[in-house]
């Protein structure tokens, strides 16, 4: 049984239909890319996956659980770990906060104190930054230091699948590969999916994967990332965009 | 509509005026029926018609022009001046005779509407006025304190009744003064600066009213200051004391007397005919004056054989200490209002009111004075 | 002599040096890169430059006469201009008007500034977006109205604070296009942030590198690439060091 | 003229009630950044629940019966059910609205509230006996203080402390106030913040009470207005002291109550009826001088 | 030159459309020759003025005041030194200057003047409180209406204190109050689209941006501010105009609340809000003061008990505002139904048959 299931999901802000149909599903371990132009709906369908936007229409499944409509404190409770587009730190708090923050909802397990600090010690190996400034205003970091804060903070929930809408945003190159390895390492771990909109293409096809390309909210392209990255289908679909 | 004879009230049926609107309106009522009873008036039954002004002044004025428009020949209006006086002025712009229930400040009648208006009340003013020359006269006290509650014209009146009055008493002297807002949630520095005093005057002239005055005389109180307390006739009612237990040299002057002890058992018939009709009996006294009200208008109605309002203001205006239950009665053509009146002092001690004097004071207190 | 300059600026915030003795000029006509790890001060070095951030040491000048001190608002209407990293754009307001507020701000009438939104829009290839909320825009597109935005009255200096960020390789190569033009039609002088290096490299004649709030290196694209302080300090594997889809369209 | 400590005292005895209210709202605008205008009326609930059943002037009252130490739970239970209830049926629907149209939102349900103890008990104020003891007065050091103030301040104290440490320490503390910064990632870090703001209107609702209790017994009155005086210094108290910060609010109360009772003292008679002009006077300079407020809470600052 | 139609001829629609609402009013009242009706009327004109002079700033600036009553205190009692008969001041208010007493101007006179006297007033005040925003910057004007009601409740000699003020003649024609009423409503239309009122609405929204547009954020508010305290000063002269007499209470915190409602219900982000936010709201107040005096339905009258009024209407506006939280209006306004491009814009908030906005 698949992780993650859509089928004939619709997602519609009032007379404009951002997604249009789409039905996917996604495996325990797999990583899944998204890519595709401006516009293309991948935001909208990373959000109403996390329960922020629910779909106009069809059904979203997560391990196994009906989660279409359901509100977004529950959805990530069966394991999913959200990263919205554009940094969403919780500005007014500090850099430790934001990152506990998520652990929260493991309270009732035993020792998640204990788990959570560990969790801790590595996302601060990954990113010594966040170490440095752990007791100042996440709202004061660099826009890249916020996105590395909010990766942090979406793995420290230790999820089933992690879905991240452009990781690589306003980060600067080591970085990248930084945060690449640490989910690549992760997924190896502790079985970990990834659900990633992606931009660059290349750097899908380094990782390897499974990539999907959208465009004007539907689905065109779904295969290996990459066999995909070369082929004159993904730049074709790329050279139809543009058409707002 | 020479057939009906219709009194309008454009008073408040709710917001804060309605607790001394409603128990007035009720007297007002009692003499009404009284009056249809014995026939009615010019031998025409009194009909009576309402509009509520919800203790707002816009309100008001729109309630003042519905009652005449229902061709109301008297148009009675909430107690307080400032609510009162907008339908008042719309009752004077078309030429009809005007009552405030209760209002105690000089503008309600020809200073702050015109010659058509009139109240029920007596001045606040005398009420201050009453309390000094009384305690000065009949407790020996010499040494007054001022504390004035600068919340309503009301407050101010008493204590300028008491400032007119005070330099006529021979060495009576006034050895402090201050001021607070009725909303004030303590008033410690007041307290702090009374107690600070050599030693605690005799008596504590307090000008405020409800429902501050119940938490500035508990904070008096309890701070150990046990001067007498003299008050205007707004904190009269027993509905508060629980609230200070064991209240004691405690003052208020009224026009008759709640508490079935009134030098006149017609006033104590009348609590218990009031009880009857209403299921409680007054709560305080600002009920008499609208059953005065009635009364007086109805006689002056008589006497001018119309109800048309420059015969029944002429009619009002000649009279001199008209007798009523509730103490006489005096209009003329440059005052329709009273600025000098019997009043009953309530002592309250141990918690126990009861009435202990009567008091006139000497001269009655000039318009002009009033005016300043 | 025309230029916007940077001269030895400092900022400090609590407990940490976010810029020390920078300096930096950036010239008409002329694209000029700023690139660095993350928290290296670009950003701050744009607000200082903008007013939006006081120096605690070192001066900015434009064109020879001082800026510091003067208020954001200020420093746009002498012409410098910027966009923001978290796009900042009026979100209940449509595009167009996004636009015009700037043209406002600088003293136009309503009329002229839509007539220059207009064109603006056209020039920058968006015109279609003119009605639309602002709000509701997808992220790259929010980038596009930015830029159209800061080039609102022919600033002399625009500062691009990131502006591919998001943006899929076609859409990178024709802000490439864009930005050339930027330098070229309307011979603004451009300070571009990116960490999309291959852009850099392919756009700008100059190039700073700031590390940890100071410049670790500067020259031309080809003295960048091949400097191992830079490779030390910032850049990744070759993922995001060439621009595939450029080459194709080219 | 009177002795500097015991004007302090005066100070205090004001300042403690200013410091209370501020306190329960600085923590519902901490978490909600929701002006609640009805917290006022929710004081107001407090205590007529206590003349409830009876509702004619001379008040029996019924609950105010009841020995103190189920008094004083009995009313924080109702100040926090009110609250709750508040939350629950209105200010939940209001998540994303914008301040303003929550302030308003608050105002309209304050408004039903006063009205609908209006229709209940009428406008004449209630006059009752709540816990007496507590109004006589203390000497320390040769000045006077009413007992119920010397608690009143010592109440505010420990509120304050245990309420800051519980935001600072707790988990429930830090996904107040992320729930009050960003609703929806909250959520999507699994954080129940439907359940923590619920929490947030309970506890403020009790300090409501608390205000209550304390107004009642020093005043003696049950007033429908009651709430508004106090309510709107504390308004002030909680914006000059620094919005959402816990500390900042207690402190511009106590400065607040300092300085209406420093102007009783120092202005000439005639002036004293305009104190309040020269206080509010006063905190408009506050403001100007520290937009942010006295102590800006954490984390407050904003960059571009 | 632009594609687009100017500006001003895109929008003038709106108060267009709006003053014709009022008039429509008027003419009602003209009809129904009742005179409490006929003061309903002028209420609502009343209110309507105060409401769009709330706007102005408020919805412009979105900055919450709760100052702006102080502004229509003073219109109020600047209106009463300059219409009160001289010997009627001399006795009440002494403490005028001579020049003061001697004068006795018509309404309209004193109200214009009213208007500009409050407006100085706005400015001075301005000139310190708008580099504040945010809750602050309500704070602070709240705390500037409480010194101008504390020292109008306390200056006898000249504002008698908190005793009414009386002699003010009293207009009961409901036409001087509509043509006041539709000029503020084309004065503020004025305002919105000057670009004051653009760049004004840009730092609503985002003031980093608006200040890296150029835009001088403190001074756009400055000017919003002075507008519209004049707007609340004319609306305070006609006020004491329409009952005859002012206290300072009248202009405290129950109008603050009232007005402030008015326009959040209406939807703040525009005109129109204003407008039919006042409009409807009273008509609402009105049905259900009639519910509580009684309406005879057949044989049996059914009576709201009293003080339901009051609670029926707090969850009428909970109701809308749930159901609105930017208002009735959102921040749409009146204006021909016209066909529109299907942009998300036209569904976010989708009013029947409105579209456009001043913004545009
Ligand atoms: N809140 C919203 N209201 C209205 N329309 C929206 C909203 N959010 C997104 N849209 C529209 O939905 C479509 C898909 O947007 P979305 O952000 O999902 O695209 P995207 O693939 O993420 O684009 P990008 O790569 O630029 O982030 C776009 O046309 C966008 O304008
Ligand atoms: N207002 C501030 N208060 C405290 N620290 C700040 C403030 N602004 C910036 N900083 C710090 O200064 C450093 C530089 O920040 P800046 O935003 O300029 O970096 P940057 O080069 O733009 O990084 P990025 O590429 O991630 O955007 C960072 O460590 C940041 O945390
Ligand atoms: C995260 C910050 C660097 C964002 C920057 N202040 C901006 O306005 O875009
Ligand atoms: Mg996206
Ligand atoms: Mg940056």
């Amino acid at each position: 049984m698949s992780l993650l299931s859509l089928s004939n999901v619709t997602i519609r802000y009032g007379r404009l239909t951002a997604v249009r149909n789409v039905s996917l599903s996604m495996e325990e371990g797999e990583i899944l890319f998204v890519t595709g132009p401006n516009g293309a709906g991948k935001s909208s369908l990373l959000r109403a996956i996390a329960g922020v936007t629910p779909p106009a229409g069809g059904r979203i499944d997560l391990a196994g659980n009906d989660i279409t409509g359901r509100a977004p404190e529950d959805i990530a409770r069966l394991g999913l770990s959200m990263v919205p587009e554009g940094r969403e730190v919780f500005g007014s708090l500090t850099v430790e906060e934001n990152l506990l923050l998520g652990t929260g909802m493991h309270a009732r397990e035993r020792n998640w104190r204990s788990r959570a600090a560990s969790e801790l010690e590595l996302i601060y190996d990954a990113f010594p930054i966040l170490k440095e400034r752990r007791h100042g205003q996440a709202g004061l970091l660099s826009g890249g230091q916020q996105q590395m804060l909010v990766i942090g903070r979406a793995l420290m929930t230790n999820p089933r699948l992690i879905a991240i809408d452009e990781p690589s945003l306003g980060l600067a190159p080591n970085i990248i590969d930084q945060v690449y390895d640490r989910l690549i390492a992760l997924r190896a771990q502790h079985a970990l999916s990834l659900l990633i909109v992606e931009q660059s293409s290349t750097r899908a096809m380094m990782v390897g994967g499974r990539m999907i390309l959208m465009r004007g909210g539907e689905v065109l392209l779904d295969g290996d990332a990459r066999a995909m990255g070369q082929s004159e289908a993904l730049q074709a679909a790329y050279f139809g965009y543009g058409d707002h | 509509d020479d057939d009906r004879i219709i009194i309008g009230f454009a008073t408040a049926e709710s917001g804060f005026m309605q607790a001394y609107d409603k128990p007035a309106q009720d007297a007002a009522m009692i003499r009404i029926s009284e009056i249809n009873a014995a026939g009615g008036l010019l031998g025409k039954q009194i009909e009576v018609v309402n509009a509520d002004t919800k203790t707002d002044r816009a309100e008001g004025a729109k309630a003042g022009l519905s009652v005449v428009d229902a061709g109301a020949d008297l148009v009675v209006v909430s107690c307080d001046y400032d609510f009162g006086a907008p339908a008042a002025l719309a009752a004077e712009s078309s030429g009809r005779v005007s009552f405030f229930l209760c209002a105690e400040s000089i503008k309600a009648g020809i200073q702050g509407v015109g010659p058509h208006s009139f109240s029920a009340s007596v001045l606040a003013a005398v009420q201050g006025a009453t309390m000094a020359e009384w305690a000065y006269t009949k407790k020996e006290a010499r040494t007054f304190y001022r504390l004035l509650d600068t919340w309503t014209e009301y407050n101010k009146g008493i204590c300028d009744g008491f400032d007119w009055m005070l330099p006529k008493l021979a060495d009576a002297k006034l050895v402090g003064e201050d001021t607070f807002k009725n909303e004030d949630a303590s008033i410690a520095a007041q307290i702090t600066r009374i107690k600070s005093l050599p030693e605690e005057p005799d008596a504590i002239m307090l000008c405020t009213m409800m429902p501050g005055a119940v938490s500035a005389i508990k904070q008096l109180r309890a701070a150990g200051i046990n001067s007498m307390i003299l008050n205007g006739s707004g904190v009269d009612g027993s509905y508060w004391l629980s609230a200070v237990p064991d209240l004691s040299n405690f003052f208020v002057p009224v026009q008759g007397s709640i508490y079935g002890d009134d030098p006149n058992p017609q006033v104590t018939a009348f609590n218990a005919k009031f009880q009857a009709v209403t299921g409680a009996e007054p709560s305080t006294q600002y009920t008499y004056p609208g059953y005065v009200m009635v009364d007086v208008w109805a006689k002056a109605v008589e006497r001018a054989g119309t109800t048309e309002a420059g015969a029944v203001v002429a009619e009002l205006e000649k009279m001199r200490d008209e007798p009523t239950l509730f103490g006489p009665r005096t209009f003329t053509s440059e005052l329709h209002h009273q600025n000098r009146a019997r009043y009953l002092i309530v002592e309250t001690s141990n918690g126990k009111p009861g009435v202990v004097d009567e008091w006139t004071i000497s001269e009655a207190i000039p318009v002009a004075d009033l005016m300043k | 002599m025309k230029q916007l300059s940077a001269d030895g600026v400092s900022v400090a915030f609590a407990g940490l040096r976010a810029l020390s003795h920078v300096t930096l000029s950036i010239e008409p006509g002329r694209i000029t890169g700023l690139i660095g790890p993350n928290g290296a001060g670009k950003t701050t070095l744009v607000n200082v430059l903008t007013g939006f951030q006081g120096p605690t040491e070192g001066a900015v000048t434009l064109d020879g006469a001082a800026l510091t001190g003067l208020q954001p608002h200020e420093v746009r209407r002498r012409g410098v201009a910027r966009t923001f990293q978290g796009g900042r754009l009026f979100r209940d307001l449509p595009v167009i008007d996004n636009l015009e507020v700037t043209g406002v701000g600088l003293g136009q009438s309503r009329a002229a500034a839509i007539a220059e939104a207009e064109t603006m829009l056209d020039w920058i290839g968006i015109s279609p977006l003119a009605d639309r909320i602002a709000g509701t825009l997808p992220y790259t597109d929010e980038r596009r109205v930015a830029i159209g935005r800061a080039l609102m009255g022919r600033p002399g200096y625009v500062l691009l604070d990131e502006p591919a960020a998001g943006m899929s390789a076609p859409e990178v190569a024709d802000l490439a296009g864009l930005i050339r033009r930027i330098a070229g039609e309307m011979g603004c002088g451009v300070l571009l942030i990116e960490h999309n290096v291959g852009l850099v490299l392919d756009l700008c004649d100059h190039i700073v590198v700031l590390d940890s709030g100071a410049v670790i290196e500067s020259g031309p694209p080809a003295v960048i690439r091949d400097s191992e302080k830079v490779r030390h300090a910032y850049m990744g594997t070759a993922a995001d060091t060439r621009l595939p889809v450029l080459e194709v369209m080219q | 003229m009177p002795g500097t400590l015991q004007i302090l005292f005066d100070a205090l005895s004001l300042g403690s009630l200013y410091a209370l209210g501020a306190l329960g709202i600085a923590l519902i605008f901490g978490v909600m950044r929701l002006v609640n205008f009805a917290h006022g009326d929710v004081i107001a609930f407090s205590l007529f629940a206590l003349l409830w059943p009876s509702v004619d002037a001379v008040a029996i009252v019924f609950a105010g019966q009841l020995p103190w130490f189920l008094l004083i739970p009995f009313m924080l239970a109702v100040g926090a059910g009110l609250s709750v209830l508040s939350e629950l049926v209105v200010f939940r629907r209001f998540r994303r609205a914008n301040p303003a149209t929550m302030m308003i939102a608050s105002f309209a349900l304050g408004f039903v509230i006063r009205y609908f103890l209006l229709m209940l008990f009428s406008s004449r104020p209630k006059s009752i006996l709540l816990l007496p003891g507590l109004a006589q007065p203390i000497e320390l050091f040769g000045a006077r203080i009413p007992l119920l103030q010397v608690i009143t301040i010592a109440v505010t104290i420990a509120i304050l402390l245990t309420l800051t440490a519980f935001l600072r320490r707790t988990r429930f503390g830090l996904e107040m106030r992320a729930a009050a910064e960003n609703f929806t990632m909250a959520r999507m870090l699994g954080v129940r913040a439907n359940r923590v703001i619920m929490g947030a209107f309970a506890l403020s609702g009790a300090l409501a009470a608390a205000i209550a209790l304390i107004l009642g017994s020093q005043t003696g009155t049950a007033d429908i207005q009651m709430g508004g005086a106090v309510m709107l210094m504390a308004f002030i108290a909680t914006v000059i002291g620094g919005l959402g910060s816990l500390p900042g609010a207690v402190l511009a109360g106590f400065l607040l109550g300092a300085a209406s009772v420093t102007m009783q003292f120092a202005l000439p008679v005639e002036a004293r009826p305009f104190r309040d002009a020269f206080v509010y006077g006063a905190v408009i300079l506050v403001l100007i001088w520290r937009p942010q407020g006295l102590l800006s809470a954490r984390g407050t600052k904003e960059r571009v | 030159m632009s594609r687009r139609a100017s500006v001003a001829r895109r929008t003038i629609l709106t108060p267009v459309l709006l003053s014709l609402i009022l008039v429509g009013l008027a003419l009602l009242a003209f009809f129904v020759e009742s005179r409490p009706f006929n003061q309903t009327v002028i209420d609502i004109f009343l209110r309507v003025i105060l409401v769009v002079g709330l706007y102005v700033f408020i919805g412009n600036s979105g900055v919450i005041s709760f100052g702006h009553i102080g502004f229509t205190c003073l219109g109020a009692y600047a209106a009463a030194w300059l219409t009160i008969p001289p010997m009627m001041k001399r006795m009440s208010l002494p403490g005028l200057p001579d020049w003061l007493i001697q004068i006795q101007l018509p309404y309209w006179g004193a109200a214009v003047l009213a208007a500009l006297f409050a407006a100085i007033f706005a400015f001075l005040f301005g000139r310190v409180l708008m580099r504040l925003s945010g809750i602050a910057a309500s704070i602070a004007t709240f705390a500037m209406l409480a010194m101008i009601n504390t020292i109008y409740s306390n200056w006898a000699s000249v504002t008698g204190a908190t005793s009414s003020v009386v002699g003010i003649p009293i207009v009961r024609s409901p036409w001087p109050y509509l043509i006041a009423a539709i000029a503020m409503i084309f004065l503020a239309w004025l305002h919105a689209i000057s670009r004051a009122g653009l760049a004004l609405r840009a730092a609503r929204d985002e003031p980093t941006a608006a200040a890296a547009s150029g835009v001088d954020i403190p001074r756009e508010r400055l000017i919003a501010f002075t507008v519209s305290g004049a707007i609340m000063g004319l609306g305070g002269a006609l006020f004491a105009h329409s009952i005859g007499l002012v206290t300072p209470d009248t202009f405290y915190l129950g109008l603050t609340f009232i007005t402030l409602s008015m326009l959040v219900v209406g939807g703040m982000g525009s005109l129109s809000g204003a407008v039919l936010g006042v409009v409807l709201l009273s008509i609402l107040i009105q049905v259900l003061r009639w519910l509580e005096q009684g309406v005879s339905v057949g044989s049996s009258t059914f009576a709201l008990p009293n003080g339901m009024q009051e609670i029926a209407l707090g969850i009428v506006m909970i109701v809308i505002l749930m159901f609105r939280p930017a208002g009735i209006m959102g921040n749409r306004e009146l204006s021909w139904p016209r066909a529109r491009s299907a942009t998300p814009e036209a569904t976010r908030t989708s009013e029947a048959g409105t579209a456009g906005s001043i913004a545009r």
